[in-house]
């Protein structure tokens, strides 16, 4: 349905041998957008679409995004699930404008067009004309023009879409390291305790970088350190896979590593600090180990986060080159009782657009923003920890899996 | 003519009125340590947007049980969190007093806060209805209950500042 | 002192703002169907911008002559129209009572209203003013005339809930 | 006085053999935007620019604009009427910048240049410099330093200019069909009884095609079938001519016709809905015939509207890509009675930004907007009443006018 | 039961919202000059930026000392000074009467204004609060001083009508 | 750090032989703003940064902008005044987010990097990784990456910045006229008086080229006249220099010449008009001279000010290409007595945002920019004073100064 628009593109060079240099025009140029949803998020990417206990229901959906398409996903009467541009075939006006409901089938407002919840054409209103005036020519086959559907994969209760043929099946992409996490984390059926929405003033890249960047962590984020929920002397490590695009990276309390906490003298470091009310601290291991936080990314834009008791998924949509919307599902189990629920609700102080430890990396980004914009040729610094792209255990001081964040970018976007 | 029982609706009117003019000023004015006065001990303060109110779930931005909470997200603000200097601007209607159960006054208001940050840009952050639970204590009226409720499903880069 | 006099415009200021508050949360909320009863049977209510209301021209956004028409626009938004799903957040400032002829208050009041897209977009959708008419009916006050005059000579996209 | 900016602008193909498909960048693309400005505002069109009943007097002005171009349009002494772009020769500030006014002279503020109601410029301050010194060389000659003018031609009160001298006299360009509408609706001298302005977040042809698309009128608007002002099976057609690039829709009762409407099964018919208060939907049939409904187009971006006893001239102005700018002027008649001015101004509740009738083309817009941007290369399907450009009686079910615009966009655009 | 301080209280509130109120409407109904009439001969009106207000520095956008300076802030916009066409909404929020030393009323409160282009252009053009101090002249309260601290540091394109 | 990014650029070229006219292009287009941050702003031109008096002890710092770039001023323990990029070398994040401050180094946020007073990279958190995993690669020397440095002048109190070595000196970059106005003015230590922002809703060089522009004053605003602070008539000139990028005009007093006023007919005389209170217009001459206003330019956007008793520097700062802010530092002399600061304060009242005379300036540009904006190859007429860049004494009825402007950007440009 879409030819390259690369004619009207202009043409982009990377400047340096590897991935640990990354030149500031990747976060301003319109061009680089343009060919991002061309390339990257309608290319061989598996992109969080919702959960599925959002459409239980035949007939239930729910619209987001895949980059800058707006995307209906949909549950079919056989109960299947469904993904589709959210663009009409005929005059491409959106099918469903709310965020989510219950329908029959998929009526466009504009001129009535019909589709079923798999996204085939089944009626074009005056099709024949009136009085057999006007209508369309007996050549037009409703068979051709449904919406433009996406490869549908779901995993533990998540759905994922992908435009490509060629992308390969979710757990490959993915690969074991991630499902391992995914499998710990998602252990019961998923319950939808509350949304989200938080807009970054900045590219969407500085956000997926600032998520598989396990340095900053303790560095900009006082909380993690004080109250011992990520130290960067506490046991853990990043894990990246052979491919390099997504990563996981996880923290572990360990006595005995703490004791060596006493030698680190950073700003984000004020043990004089203390809470009034610690009940959002708790932690109740309920995962069977003694992991306190781990951020798993799918790439290009899935974040998967357990911290302590919180466990959301985020979801990023770039708005425009210098903005981009995150998107939180936060989640509990459909069995928590009450007090468990609400623990939840109390930890997600911690996190979201308000919260105690998410709410920096809310500004960072802005800050590169503007200290990028002035000189798009200058470039970043990706150095710690090397520069390849590899895992490392019993540590996260290092920004391989922010190098490989780039290598999947690059491998997708020809440059 | 002017009866004893609307003399007194609008000393009550007057005093409600007065909490929230002050609860304003004390955020606007950056005397954010007050803040937690305005509450109870035992007080609950919950800011969700209107998208999960709606849909009946119970998550919210900020959720604190108890004077604690709140004392801690002002401590947290002035010592941990990083940010971009900012101040608020509250503007807020005039309440509407539902009435008296035993527990106190239910009383709603509309809000809206213009943020301003350091460089000077002024925006709408939040806009929305105060659902309020309002009890005496010594002769001073305050917060057992404090729902904010925001009409916009999203929040621009963060929230520090309580509203 | 305090005066009978005094007492008595106190409480008459009272319960205009009252009005005027229970008017704004009313369609914040989005209890539309209330609307049309804070104003009589034989009402007018018209949405008009400053610009032709300035160049004395009649015509307005919205013009409704009686109750019927202003329960149209509520039934048309509801069943008829179809629009991208939105609110509004009124802010009504104090009110200004110029007098009381035979035929009811004349009062003049600000406002501004604040449109929040189901997506999180929030804008100023609407300032300007409110030019009524009130009277008592059944010991309640009600609208015999409501003029609304925007400031804004244009309206971004639509106007489907009223003002 | 302009050369052509084309070198600093991309290249475009059209991709398709006609007209019944349109790539989804012409909605958002800036180099459109701009090559528009050059190629078709101040090309060979014919654009609104105000009605002779709004600058009665010599010395009246209003501004408007032709596509980007700021504009005055002034009555000078002799009563004739003039429009230039608003553009002072000298540094190029705004002459006037109030949207109406009268005065015996343009004087621009920024260094009090003057120019006479005809936009020759009459003086130069300190032109001779002060005590000799300063001032303008003695080859300067005021005669070459005018304000652009436009070429001017009204017709039935209602003022048009082209910046093109390549453009047909008017009534050439817009062909028989449209100016027997005109007479028919423009009877009498006409009355402002207010203005509507609307601000549509989509590019502006969204806004002409909508207006052009007889095929969605009774498909989106509840009200034009419930209330029988437009069913596709009420009877009317829709005129184009030969060049394609205007249009004319109309509607009409017959008794007979509107039996058959029962068959009809659309979102849009709800027979069950009904008006309190029926006050606007009456019609008193002033014009001599039948027609509920006139719809008239003016390329590029005129309409002229009969819809019952509302009759109105809207002027489409962008605003960037994405946005346009919709001005209504709704009209009486001089001669209208308090009552018959009272029918108008009800009936007006049926148009402008809070019409119940229009109100819906305020959101299409967008949505197709919204739907177009991920994919710039995808493209609409325009087959309704097949590919060509032609007239259709007896029914609108049909996007021949649309295809028409298409036409003329094209043969303007060089693309 | 409501004791006759309370009632006072409610009465000088009333005046100074009423104040207040006139004050707004008088600038955004484009009655400029009655607006040097809010203020006694020998008054100060000062609009400063918070920036300034908290560095100390005493400089003003518009520093006026006594009532001809206010004067010649109308007589300048009205016969000299050229600037787009525009108007303002003033937002006014509950006052704050924070005492009665000697000299007058020290008066709080928060404003927003929204003003408005001919082109229909809205924005929120400046907020931030009114430091006051009133005092009664032949029976009508006034203000003696007005300072207005605007909250942020940036003016968009020019201030030429007062806050 | 930086390769040339023109490849991404589009090509410019100048239509005339001179500099008499200026297509409106360059008040609008995207590349010319990218080409003035790498040629002009970062080229071989000196920048106001800020005042000694606002960091006067060590370790105060101010943030500032150089166009787009945000730059860091220092006063370090030495005394010693530093200048750099406000831009991390890591990942580019922003150094100092705060307007000003006092630091004893420069903390990074988002990693903690380190820099000292001077821009040194003298901590990297975690370099050595925690128990030998992680860390930098022994080959990283911070040696390599401290902040970027501009150089630093300061005369007579006022702090200047370059990024180009080709800059010559800040005196010879002046010129002696330009040296010996600041000289007059700048007589004792300076206290700021306070601050202004003023957004602007236009293309920087609008501003500019208004500043530079002694033509407009007395016919714009109506103060100058009125109050004799500026006319035409009265004694003055306008000094450019031999390189023609910077300018000085200045007016006087004098009995003799403002006879001949009456003779001036223009809209901006109003002898009816006058104040109630004329306090601010009082004029101490302190400076021993007769001169009421005195307004000078440092190529490309300083302008410093004397109007009467009012002193103050202004820094112009892009805001895009459509907007740019004006930053105004209203100065005193530290030994002003109370009533010398009274009398400075309401002088101001003239100036600023809010300003009588200079209120005009912050919209006729935004004029301009609408006129323009639909004509990119119009062009501007510059030829008042005929087409040359030189001095002119005694009137200011020339452009010359808006000549040299255009001089100095295209020898920048290369265009
Ligand atoms: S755009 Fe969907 S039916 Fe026409
Ligand atoms: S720009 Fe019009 S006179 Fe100079
Ligand atoms: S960006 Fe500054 S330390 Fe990483
Ligand atoms: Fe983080
Ligand atoms: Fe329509
Ligand atoms: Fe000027």
């Amino acid at each position: 349905m879409t030819a390259p628009n690369a004619p009207r593109e202009k043409e982009f060079a990377w400047p340096g041998p590897d991935n640990s240099r990354v030149p500031f025009w990747v976060y301003s140029d319109p061009d680089i957008h343009a060919r991002e949803q061309r390339l990257l998020f309608q290319g061989p990417t598996w992109n969080f679409l919702c959960l599925e206990a959002e459409i239980p229901n035949p007939g239930d959906y729910k619209t987001t995004n895949v980059g800058d398409a707006p995307i209906i996903v949909t549950r079919d009467a056989d109960g299947a699930v469904n993904a589709m541009v959210n663009r009409c075939a005929h005059k491409g006006a959106l099918i469903c404008y709310k965020p989510r409901g219950n329908a029959g089938e998929l009526t466009c407002i504009y001129h009535n067009w019909v589709y079923d919840l798999g996204g085939n054409l089944t009626g074009v209103a005056y099709q024949r004309g009136v009085r057999g005036k006007g209508g369309m020519e007996d050549d037009f086959d409703a068979a051709d023009h449904g919406l433009q559907r996406l490869r549908v994969e779901i995993y533990c209760g998540m759905i994922f879409g992908s435009f490509s043929d060629a992308t390969p099946p979710f757990l490959d992409y993915i690969g074991p390291e991630r499902q391992a996490n995914i499998d710990r984390v998602m252990i019961k059926p998923l319950k939808v305790l509350g949304y989200h929405s938080q807009f970054l003033p900045h590219n969407w890249k500085l956000y997926v970088e600032n998520t598989k960047d396990s340095y900053h962590a303790t560095l900009l984020h006082v909380f993690h350190n004080t109250f011992g929920v990520v130290r960067l002397t506490m046991g853990g490590g990043v894990k990246i896979g052979a491919q390099g695009w997504h990563h996981l990276s996880y923290t572990e309390r360990d006595p005995e590593m703490e004791k060596t906490a006493t030698n680190e003298k950073t700003r984000s470091l004020q043990d004089q600090y203390s809470l009034e009310d610690a009940a959002m601290m708790e932690h109740r291991l309920e995962l069977g180990d003694n992991i306190t936080n781990a951020i798993q990314t799918v790439f290009p834009t899935m974040v998967i986060q357990q911290i302590l008791n919180t466990i959301a998924v985020r979801q990023l949509v770039p708005r425009g080159v210098d903005g981009c919307e995150l998107l939180w599902t936060v989640l509990g189990f459909e069995d928590d009782d009450a007090e468990m629920t609400e623990l939840r609700l109390k930890v997600n102080n911690l996190v979201g657009p308000a919260g105690y430890i998410s709410m920096e990396d809310g500004c960072v980004g802005k800050f590169v923003q503007e200290g990028a914009q002035a000189d798009p040729d200058a470039e970043t610094l990706i150095r710690m920890g090397g520069r390849a792209v590899e895992s490392i255990e019993g540590s996260r001081v290092t920004e391989a899996a922010v190098r490989g964040f780039w290598k999947g970018w690059r491998e997708c976007m020809e440059i | 003519m002017a009866n004893l029982m609307e003399n007194l609706d609008l000393i009550r009117q007057h005093r409600v009125e007065a909490l929230m003019t002050e609860y304003a000023h004390c955020i606007d004015d950056d005397r954010l340590e007050e803040w937690p006065d305005f509450f109870i001990e035992d007080s609950v303060y919950r800011v969700v947007t209107r998208e999960n109110h709606e849909l009946g779930l119970p998550m919210g931005l900020i959720y604190c049980d108890g004077k604690g909470m709140l004392k801690d997200r002002i401590s947290a603000l002035r010592t941990a969190n990083i940010y971009e200097p900012h101040t608020y601007r509250h503007m807020v209607g005039a309440v509407n007093i539902i009435g008296d159960d035993g527990e106190g006054l239910r009383v709603h208001s509309n809000f809206t806060v213009i943020r301003t940050m350091h460089d000077g840009d002024m925006s709408v952050f939040a806009c929305g209805r105060y659902l309020d639970r309002i009890t005496e204590r010594d002769g001073a009226l305050k917060f057992s209950e404090r729902f904010v409720i925001l009409d916009s499903r999203r929040v621009d880069t963060l929230m520090v500042i309580p509203i």
